[in-house]
């Protein structure tokens, strides 16, 4: 079991896919040769040949399209969207037609598609290289939206993803390709050589889509995040001196409810965060989810710290970012209330 | 056709609005059989010129001529007249209920059989289609019950679709025909999906895609012909020019300064131009294409040229925005007609023969509309169990569609 | 001051915007000659001209491109997407464009349009000509969202749009364009004329961004709600006979955040409506700002009543519709658990 | 060129990958001064060969033949060579800053710069530009201020943007240069509302749009193609063909089997495809269409055939996915060295006025990059004020905003 970075992890579950299933096609920009601008799919062509890993057209609602179509056929196409703030012009495709086509068709055809996507900040990418737009699609009925924090879920989400049935949109959060990253941009970088969630089984294994992760587990306060945010939550909690219950959601729909209910009901504090903007972001949803659920366990005012609501400003990144220190200083107000 | 001064923007426009006269004079007519017809593995940069002409066979006369005579057999016609008059026959009954208020909408196809009935027998039953809401003559040529097609217009107990889809929105695996959309142009970048699928596996089934003039302007359109050409995927993508969309005149879709077959040649596709009225023509050039992409020569734009005779749907009123008259006048005359004129005049059919199938037609729809009325229909009667609509939103119901259905009291 | 239904008002507030600006161009399909299928630009092509009001080709994508490009040379573009549902090939030029121009150009070019799609359900439209979009719309930083529900609010709204700088969703509830509606579908058909919200003032006036109204004074319960189901919930609060203070929002972007605020920390009940999938709805931002806002005063979680999370199913419209049986019952549910 | 046979998908690939030899034999140059210039009131049908042939007027030894000779005064083609210079010396040293960690990122035109600098400088200066990303030229041909350009790459204090956008992601009002998108192809569509905008206000002023090869597969690029051929827009669609989007040759873009020109022939807008190292012909061309545009006659599509001689950006090595001596290879040659040649051998221009300018043009650049540093770098010294960056969402800070600000601490 070597250790693996997220992305070596991505790359090992495509690597699984293509040799298990002869349905699955990846394609989509630059993915093929070259092995993608993450390098997600390297070597896979080489590997698989051309006609199961190939290039797209810049065209993301061509991909998507295409891949709706590759799908009726009887294909499982893995497509990636280069990074998720190129995923727009795919809009009609997935909310249109990939979540609905399975039921206004009364289940006679339906779309087994994933789509990847890089997504978030934290590499100076400026507002259209560090969206985070899962909040939209997971307003759409039809959609699966699933997002791993490091490379073992990785592996395991992204192929139960593939092995879906339904069409999924699998956030991979860049930031975490090379190495974990808990928001302290100013420290050195670390890689995940030698982190425990790096540790990748080898071959064929899933972790089920609609279930969440203590990823660590707490008294004090329940902290629900995903991605990037996971660790950056974790490093908050110590920062503040909170012994406090980091959920990592892992899938946003279907949305492990229970998990997050019983982890309020006990700990009575609950902290959203993620770096999509506030205003309608996934945080929305869960605060009112955790609201009507753990109402009279609740002790304070569920908070949510997020993006804010602006574009992604290059300069100022580290200002945009939720870090820490933001979200210490909620938590620790928080539990002052009490 | 060149722009005014660039003091005032260019708004198209048609030539006439309701009150005037039809005007067809900018319509340039080739003659029957002039075309010709090149081998399949021709390079697209030797046929632009059929991109821009019209390929027509029958003359309104009814007598076939040139090399894109499809020469069909005796049988093979009396078929496609056949699935054309059923047709008809479907469209003038459901647009009578809708008007009864038994369904909530319908849309005819009326002057526009032969685009979907010659382009389907022309396939192969296998061959998959991507048609949009004005193709009910493909699931009419491949002898679908037409019981089953109204009781999804009715949305009744015995609607496949479960109630889900407006009228018309027909979807049948078993037939190749693909779910339809609402969203328009969607179906175009599917097929290319599906044929590039078909490709991959070696397997002998081609995609036929649809698509109305109007919506040619949709990013799916481009997405399409791009893929289409880089993947060399056995598709056919047919373009419906049917002059209208709603209100809206082809101008507005591009129509004043080239034909929409031309738009294949900017990614080097084969384009051919049909009279899209024209049974043999229609029929001739759907199995040109579907020849070159079984032999691996990839996809055909084929431009049908045709007239929307009646109104966009039941919703609509067409005198608000063109002469009345003008559906009478189009210049390429009634598919229908065309080919009961050619079937008279090789003496493969008679009028009273005519006369008898209509009646029959008729009542074979006549009897499936008691059919399925009495499966029920939208406002009155059975519909599906209403807890169905949280199921196929997913393979499985998840936990949160659960609760709802719950709430919901089902 | 003569009684106008709410289509009416459009019309006319597109007329006064045409004849007090220059720069007003109005385009979409079928706007031109015919004066659109709902009838929103009826006569204005004969009264101000073909350069003033055109048919647009089929491709919401380029109608909003061509859009941003107009306002960037100075015009004023009003444009229509024919039904909210049809947004999605224009996602990109909405949210990557029209959305951030001002911010990433800082200010040297803005987008002063206003797009207006009519929204909802009730016609038996069908899951493509049903959809309430909105929520998505809202989570992105530099649209604004606007939604009348009476023909009084429609035309100020409009003309307040049309007037802002910034880019504008002009959603209408289509059910409402001829007639208020209450929710009971199989009461006959009643029209604008008589109500007293149908009285629209003449010539130029708006209604502000931002301000929300209320519907009806109340104490017993705070209900939030636009466009169709202000009506609705107005009606379902009589049927659960409570003294429900309900309020139209009218602009979710920016939000009056003052009125919600100060009925829910009166009612200490709060419930939400909308027709849109409950997922991530604009009701999710609600519930999460008002339990912050309000933590201390709600005596009862708040509510959500809302679309199911399916596509909107043609023959079961009145079973996905959240009608006024639905909202009476919560409603009560809530207020009993005082 | 035909696809297989339907037993395979069809996957473009190109000639040759690292260590083999660049192989460019596909290219069919035509011979310069061969293509004919027609009058700009010409009908798009007449012209079709012209999108797919090649325009070209220099030779690669330096000497102008035929009709699209512009015949440029001395000072104009003395101009062109020196933005084009000025373009280059400006690329080499912020790639050089970049690499030293001043700027996050950098992309380079190197091989492309009479693209922007011909195609702008044929222009009037009240013309609008929506270009890309790889136009840097367009700006240094309007003669804005360089600094002004570093201050935006090093989101410093002095960044006009207010380092709210990545390097190289230009904005200038004043200089007719649209805001850089990062989604491609978005600029397409806008160019053409702007167009539209310009006639309906009977306005002199017309617009130009640049799009990647690679990005014509976007739907914009579609709705530009549509709008401007319906609505007759004043606009000029530059294709930029440099044969390369990242990683992937043009082959996937569709170039296997058409021009991009040629796109443009599906809605009747006039074509011409252009040698995009040749400044004449990029020159001659761009005159060309801007006349058409002003004098009422609409839109052109103009292919740029070039090649994108160093990576797709400071973060791509091309060398993983094409023969390193590929760029030296390129047949088509360095525009600024054939422009130079040219000057030469019209007695214009001596080698060692071009070294001297050289010179200069270096010195010109360092000491606009120091005062530019003076002003800060992204991770060194100065920036905006970051509580600037609640500005600008909407025209008013909305009280969500300013809430949001106080929690930021600003
Ligand atoms: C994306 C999208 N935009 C707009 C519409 C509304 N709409 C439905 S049919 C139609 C006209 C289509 O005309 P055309 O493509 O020519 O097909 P026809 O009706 O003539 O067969 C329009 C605008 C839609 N259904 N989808
Ligand atoms: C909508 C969108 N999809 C993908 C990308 C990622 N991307 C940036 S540049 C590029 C290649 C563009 O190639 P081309 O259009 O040929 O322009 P060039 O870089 O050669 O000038 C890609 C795929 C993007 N910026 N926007
Ligand atoms: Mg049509
Ligand atoms: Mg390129």
């Amino acid at each position: 079991m070597p250790g693996m970075s997220m992305i070596e992890a991505i790359n090992d579950a495509l690597d699984v896919a293509l040799a298990r299933r002869r349905e699955v096609v990846i394609f989509g920009q630059d993915v093929g040769f070259f092995g993608g601008v993450f390098r997600a799919t390297e070597n896979l062509q080489h590997r698989y040949g051309k006609s199961r890993v190939f290039d797209a057209p810049i065209s993301e609602g061509g991909i998507v399209g295409a891949a709706v179509g590759l799908g009726a056929y009887g294909k499982r196409p893995v497509i990636e969207i280069q990074f998720a703030d190129y995923i727009y012009p795919a809009t009609d495709q997935l909310i249109s037609e990939a979540a609905r086509l399975r039921y206004r068709s009364a289940g006679e055809w339906w779309c087994p598609i994933t789509v990847r996507a890089p997504y978030g900040g934290g590499i100076y990418g400026g507002q259209t290289h560090s969206q985070s737009p899962e909040g939209i699609f997971s307003h759409v009925a039809g959609l699966k939206t699933v997002i791993p924090s490091t490379p073992s879920d990785a592996k395991g989400l992204l192929l139960a993803a593939i092995e879906d049935d339904d069409p999924v949109l699998f956030f991979e959060p860049k930031r975490l390709y090379n190495g974990p990253f808990d928001g302290h941009h100013d420290s050195p970088v670390t890689t995940w050589t030698g982190h425990p969630d790096a540790e990748v089984a080898e071959g064929f294994y899933t972790v089920p889509l609609g279930s969440a992760r203590i990823a660590r587990p707490g008294q004090d306060v329940t902290i629900l995040a995903y991605g990037t945010m996971v660790h950056v939550a974790i490093a908050a909690a110590a920062e503040a001196g909170l012994d406090a219950e980091v959920i990592d959601l892992r899938t946003l729909v279907p949305l492990d409810t229970g998990t997050i209910f019983n982890s309020v009901l006990k700990t009575g504090h609950c902290a959203i965060v993620h770096e999509a903007t506030r205003t309608s972001g996934f945080g929305a949803e869960l605060a009112a989810l955790v609201q009507r659920h753990c109402f009279y366990a609740l002790e304070a005012p569920i908070e949510r710290i997020t993006g804010w609501d602006t574009p992604y400003p290059h300069a100022f990144e580290w200002e945009y970012f939720p870090g820490p220190a933001r979200i210490a200083e909620t938590l620790r107000r928080m539990v002052e209330s009490r | 056709m060149m722009a005014g001064k660039a003091q005032d923007l260019h708004i198209p426009e048609p030539s006439i609005r309701p009150g005037g006269e039809p005007d067809f004079s900018r319509i340039d007519l080739s003659r029957p059989g002039s075309a010709r017809r090149p081998p399949v593995d021709i390079d697209a940069a030797e046929i632009r010129d059929l991109a821009f002409g019209l390929i027509r066979v029958l003359d309104l006369d009814g007598d076939a001529f040139g090399e894109w005579d499809p020469q069909l057999s005796p049988e093979q016609l009396r078929n496609g007249l056949r699935a054309m008059m059923l047709t008809r026959a479907y469209d003038e009954r459901m647009m009578r209920m809708q008007r009864q208020g038994k369904a909530s909408f319908y849309m005819k196809s009326t002057g526009e059989e032969a685009v979907a009935v010659a382009a389907t027998l022309a396939l192969r039953k296998s061959d998959m289609c991507f048609p949009t809401y004005r193709q009910q003559g493909i699931l009419i040529a491949r002898d679908w019950p037409i019981v089953d097609m109204m009781n999804q217009v009715y949305s009744n107990s015995a609607d496949r679709l479960k109630g889900r889809q407006m009228p018309v929105f027909y979807s049948s695996r078993e037939a190749g025909f693909f779910s339809i959309s609402g969203n328009l142009g969607t179906q175009y970048s599917q097929a290319v999906g599906w044929a590039m699928g078909a490709a991959l596996d070696g397997d002998e089934r081609i995609a036929s895609a649809w698509i109305g003039e109007g919506a040619t302007a949709e990013g799916d359109f481009h997405y399409a012909l791009t893929f289409a050409s880089v993947y060399q995927a056995p598709v056919i993508l047919n373009i419906v020019n049917n002059q209208w969309a709603i209100s809206t005149f082809a101008g507005i879709a591009g129509a004043e300064r080239s034909t929409f077959a031309s738009r294949g040649l900017g990614v080097g596709i084969p384009s051919l131009r049909v009279d899209g009225n024209d049974y043999l023509a229609v029929y001739a050039a759907t199995s040109w294409a579907a020849g070159r992409a079984r032999a691996g020569h990839g996809p055909t734009v084929i431009e049908s040229f045709t007239y929307r005779v009646e109104g966009h749907s039941s919703s609509d009123d067409p005198s608000r925005y063109r002469p009345s008259q003008e559906p009478s006048e189009w210049p390429l005359g009634d598919p229908v007609d065309r080919l009961k004129r050619h079937l008279l005049r090789a003496g493969l059919w008679t009028e009273a023969e005519h006369e008898t199938l209509w009646a029959e037609l008729d009542e074979q729809v006549r009897q499936a509309g008691k059919e399925a009325e009495r499966h029920g229909m939208l406002k009155h009667g059975a519909r599906s169990d209403p807890a169905s609509m949280f199921e196929d939103v997913f393979r499985e119901i998840p936990p949160h569609l659960l609760e709802q259905r719950n709430e919901a009291g089902f």
